[in-house]
């Protein structure tokens, strides 16, 4: 497991992690956008890596993939641009987010040692449950990286134990039934589950789907270690209209959520 | 006809997998929707009154059993082995499709789902859905692919008559993959009160088993009416592969009797050589799509391609993966058809046999004619024709420079 | 099933007359080939080995027999008596037209005809001779009028693609008298070495006797699945009437039955109090037309008027003699159905069955629902449900101001 | 039996037997066209009354039927016609050629005195064999007026029997299988059926269907003892500039094979 994920995890903090997607709005901004985030106060990062089939988003980051594939983005050059990332950031964590295929084809048995080069922490398949991961999840484990699983307000009480007990780095919990992006958030609903989490595992939690500006991530913090936010971020860089505009965007957004959670 | 399910093989194992293929491959949402409809399936394919029920409904509104015809002038024509096919296109909607529909919006009724929904590429699994949903009184939405829409305009019609609400869908290539991804997002969203009804043997655990027992009545009539017919079993089934449903069902009663040869018969569009072809089997690798593990076409970054048939419903760049597991252990042998021999038998079948078939089956009939032709006078090849070619009229009238 | 024909009435006398009805009123140049006909079947109807093939050809190439389904839902929405439907829907080619070309082809190739001709109105007729002649490898030509060519492009094709060649024909209405007028003269001309395969129980003797027989197949399945599975005979039957063929077919097994209700629907198109519609037993008079005396639509001079109706099938001014005598006997009750009733009915079917009815059926699915709300619970009405519709979903679509 | 039919066959004299469609080209032309026929030499004349599905015939007189029908034409007017051609010719037998239905609609009862009053001679239903019309040949009978029968190619030795045995007047060979208008004669092929007609009946033999001109009128004559000519005529007058146009080309015609059938 990732040892900076588990430092940036700080008592009394709630932490901030943006989601971007590689590549997208321009190949050759992500690198400068992921600095703006930790420059506004991120936390974590977290990559999309673009996928043709993104069966789990909804329209932004859809969009947002099928650009992002558009100009060429593979998994090898998510790798390019975490390592690059790495020559000026060896501190703030950075996690893929993406789909089984791609690292299907890149090797499931080559992937966790690219990764690890590459300076990456931890992996996120949406698609892949525990169940279906476990060689993946050691090889990871092997080169230090973390298995961010997710746990649904559908799942139960017996696959709750399994995925507290394969998890990782810390877990993601989905804050309502749907997809990214969409407008269903009751932050109140997260008590529980997220209760019922920590009384199975030691890993911090943070709740992502749905966040979309500092006052539902406030909202959201009062329950969670960590809020995500992907689609709302991923729509104001889609809008920026070159890279000083982007990176500027992505600092202020940033900045602005951090604010509001050191506020709460 | 009698739709119990006969074991004839031990796979998949519990959790979906048909060796190293198969699984539950989605997120943590859908994860005990799946559970819920393994249970369920588990339970009610072993009730009594469910399983008459659905043997009913197969009878009376599918039409079944459906017939083994003896395509006498083709046989002649080809010169070599005896060619049956298996009519599926007399079933209701036109196709085997809906064999499995019958059975899954009934699985739905009694789960208590009241909305059920679906994605479509052609439209036929799409009519085949919302055709039983009106008579259980399910509300029933169909995702489809914009491009596929415009394309068949008389299917979509065909789904709003029989009151679906069909939802366009404009991401990706705007066709059935994107439907089917479509289709998840909005089970994901509605998945306590909505049942997705998968059309082919792909998707997570249990579809590819549910969807295969559904479909397997068709290889246990045919099994049984050629004991009865013909006194024996044939000696080569042929069928088309798109996501392998009907193959399957075809194939799956037949596992166990070694000297059955089977053959899967893939799109290969305008060649396997080409990159405009559907032909995971053949020319895919195996990856991870909608769900399961299997074969599928993609590029070397592991995007899943765009693919290319003449025949809509096998347009799909994955298969279900029991077909990955019958290639990879040699029991069944998958074979590409390009679309020109696909249209050369669309022809020959409607000329001597006064039979149009579905440009999907057309497929099965052009590589049975292939084999027919390279076997011996005293063997028999069944081939599942697994729909009629009504719904492709327009098509190939496009190709021959009309419209109508 | 069993296509032995059992009589269950007198009639006709040996020429053909039902009562004052049918005869054979043709130029003298073919009556000798109605007598070879008349021969003919009169032989062949009796040959056991004709029949079995016959009987074959019914079961693997048609899909017989066709199921009785029970409309639960449209029962419950009627809220009288039990609805079921005769599926004859689920034939190859998707109608009862089938089971007269099957027969009338193959006994065209006992005689040694080598070619047949048929008329077509919507192209029903003529889908279904195109397609057993291909099987039967026979020369096949089809008259249909340039109106109709143009209104029912897809059926053309569908010929086409059998490998029948269709011929336009021009003069009159251009619509399907005008066809059967072309195809008569095409008949006297080539007499010799040509069957002329009419298309309902219309024409002279032996063709209303032949057609109906070749139909009954459809009331002799049903009486006795209506004993398997009822353990009792319907109280009414319904059918829709164009020329009548699938009315007699369902009607003539049950004539003995006195307790069996029958009602034939024709159409009514915009109303009987108009000149648009097509009903001659609710709304004409007794004459001759296409070779037997019977109940038509003409004016005072005695010319055949246009007829209306939305559904191309029953749009003909005249009716097979049978009906014209089982209406002044009694037997049968003849009723009408308006387009917009029919249309109605369609919809209703597609939403609460999932079946959508050809709109000729569809007015027997209207006049039934009717019957239906006006009976106990505790009574049946048989309804036959002659074909499927998807022939008519560009009409319907057009209605609805769609262009598919 | 008519009287007049039976006069107008003369021994060694081939009966010209022209057939025109009544009111085609013009309602008002037709009693002129039928005396001008008649000043050709025509010995009888034929008077098509049009229906609209005239099953046994070739387009010319299909379409003459159609224009006929649209100008309003009806069995009665038909009557009346000849009603009108009566007042300056009593001599030239009429018979009416026509389908079974305007007959049936006028009243099969009522019809053959109707007929007779008219002045009209015989009547010839192309679609209704003898065998369909016992009571209605009996009622012309009745009334005076002849019932031609067809005999076909086609038709056998036992309903030529009954044929010969119900004709009255003369009797009309079908010249081939097929349609009116079509060109398909073989005069010599006409020699062995009408001598096996006149092995059975006395009555004289008229050929019709594919005779157009002079030429073929010739060619058959050698064998029957009347020609009738239908569509060449019909497609002639529907040409017809005006009614003396008409009245011209009908007279100068039948005089043309006239002539050519004296002269062999
Ligand atoms: C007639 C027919 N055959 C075959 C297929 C392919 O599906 P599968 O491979 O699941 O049988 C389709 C899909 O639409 C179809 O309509
Ligand atoms: C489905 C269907 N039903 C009924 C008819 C009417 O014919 P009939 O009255 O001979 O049954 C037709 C004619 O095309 C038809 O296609």
């Amino acid at each position: 497991m990732s040892a900076r994920i588990s430092a940036s995890f700080q008592e009394g903090r709630c932490s901030l992690i943006p989601f971007i997607t590689v590549g997208d709005p321009h190949v050759d901004w992500t690198v400068d956008i992921m600095h703006a985030l930790v420059d506004g106060g991120a936390d974590l990062l977290e990559l999309g890596v673009p996928f043709s089939d993104p069966m789990a988003d909804g329209p932004v980051i859809q969009q947002s993939s099928e650009r992002a594939i558009e100009r060429g983005v593979t998994l090898e050059s998510v790798l390019n641009t975490v390592r690059e990332f790495r020559e000026q950031d060896q501190q703030t964590p950075v996690i893929l987010m993406g789909y089984m295929n791609p690292v299907e084809r890149f090797g499931e048995a080559d992937f966790p040692a690219a990764a690890a080069a590459a300076g990456v922490d931890g992996l996120l398949l949406v698609d892949c449950p525990p169940e279906e991961a476990q060689v993946l999840h050691q090889a990871l484990e092997q080169e230090g990286l973390s298995s961010i699983l997710l746990v649904a307000p559908t799942t139960r009480e017996a696959r709750l134990d399994r995925i507290c007990g394969a998890a990782s780095g810390f877990i993601y919990y989905v804050s309502f039934k749907g997809i990214t992006g969409a407008n269903r958030l009751d932050a109140d609903a997260l008590q529980a589950p997220i209760n019922a989490i920590r009384s199975r595992s030691e890993l911090p939690v943070a709740a992502g789907f749905g966040i979309n500006d500092a006052e539902s991530a406030q909202a959201v913090a009062a329950h969670s270690d960590g809020v995500v936010i992907g689609s709302a971020l991923v729509k104001l860089l889609a809008e920026s209209e070159d890279r000083e505009d982007a990176v500027g965007r992505a600092r202020d957004f940033v900045a602005s959520v951090r604010q509001a959670l050191d506020n709460s | 006809m009698n739709a119990q399910v006969q074991q004839t093989s031990d796979q998949p194992d519990e959790s979906g997998h048909f060796g190293e293929y198969g699984g539950s491959f989605v997120s943590e949402t859908l994860m005990h929707a799946l559970e819920e409809l393994r249970e369920a399936w588990l339970r009610w394919r072993n009730d009594d009154e469910f399983m008459a029920r659905l043997d009913r409904d197969l009878a009376y509104y599918v039409g079944r059993p459906s017939p083994i015809y003896y395509a006498e002038r083709l046989t002649q024509h080809c010169g070599g082995a005896r060619i049956l096919l298996k009519r599926e296109d007399l079933n209701h909607t036109g196709a085997h499709k809906i064999n499995n529909t019958v059975g899954q919006n009934l699985l739905a009724w009694h789960m208590g789902k009241q909305r059920v929904i679906a994605e479509t590429g052609a439209g036929q699994h799409g009519v085949a859905t919302s055709t039983v949903a009106a008579r259980l009184n399910q509300q029933c939405v169909v995702y489809m692919g914009e491009t596929d829409i415009h394309r068949q305009a008389i299917n979509v019609f065909r789904m709003r008559l029989m009151g679906a609400e069909v939802r366009s869908v404009t991401s990706g290539s705007k066709t059935l993959k994107d439907a089917l991804n479509e289709a998840m997002r909005d089970w994901v969203t509605n998945v306590d009160d909505t049942f997705y009804v998968i059309g082919t043997v792909a998707g997570p655990h249990p579809y590819p088993v549910m969807v295969r027992d559904f479909n397997a009545i068709v290889g246990r009539e045919a099994r049984k009416q050629m004991l009865e017919q013909y006194e024996e079993l044939p000696d080569a089934l042929v069928a088309c592969v798109g996501g392998g449903s009907n193959a399957i069902g075809l194939f799956h009663p037949f596992i166990g009797d070694r000297d059955v040869a089977m053959y899967g018969v893939e799109a290969a569009g305008r060649g396997l050589n080409t990159e405009e072809h559907a032909a995971s089997l053949c020319a895919g690798k195996p990856g991870v799509l909608h769900g399961c593990r299997t074969y599928l076409l993609d590029d070397q970054a592991g995007q899943i391609t765009h693919t290319h048939s003449v025949s809509a419903g096998l347009d799909y760049p994955g298969v279900g993966p029991e077909h990955s597991w019958l290639k990879d252990e040699g029991r069944a042998t998958y074979v590409g058809v390009t679309d020109e021999e696909t249209l050369a038998a669309t022809h020959a079948l409607s000329r001597m046999e006064g039979i149009l078939p579905a440009l999907e089956s057309a497929h099965a009939i052009a590589y049975g004619m292939k084999l027919a032709s390279e076997m011996r006078a005293d063997q028999t090849i069944l081939i599942n024709l697994s729909g009629r070619g009504d719904k492709d009229v327009q098509t190939l009238a496009a190709i021959e420079g009309l419209e109508l």
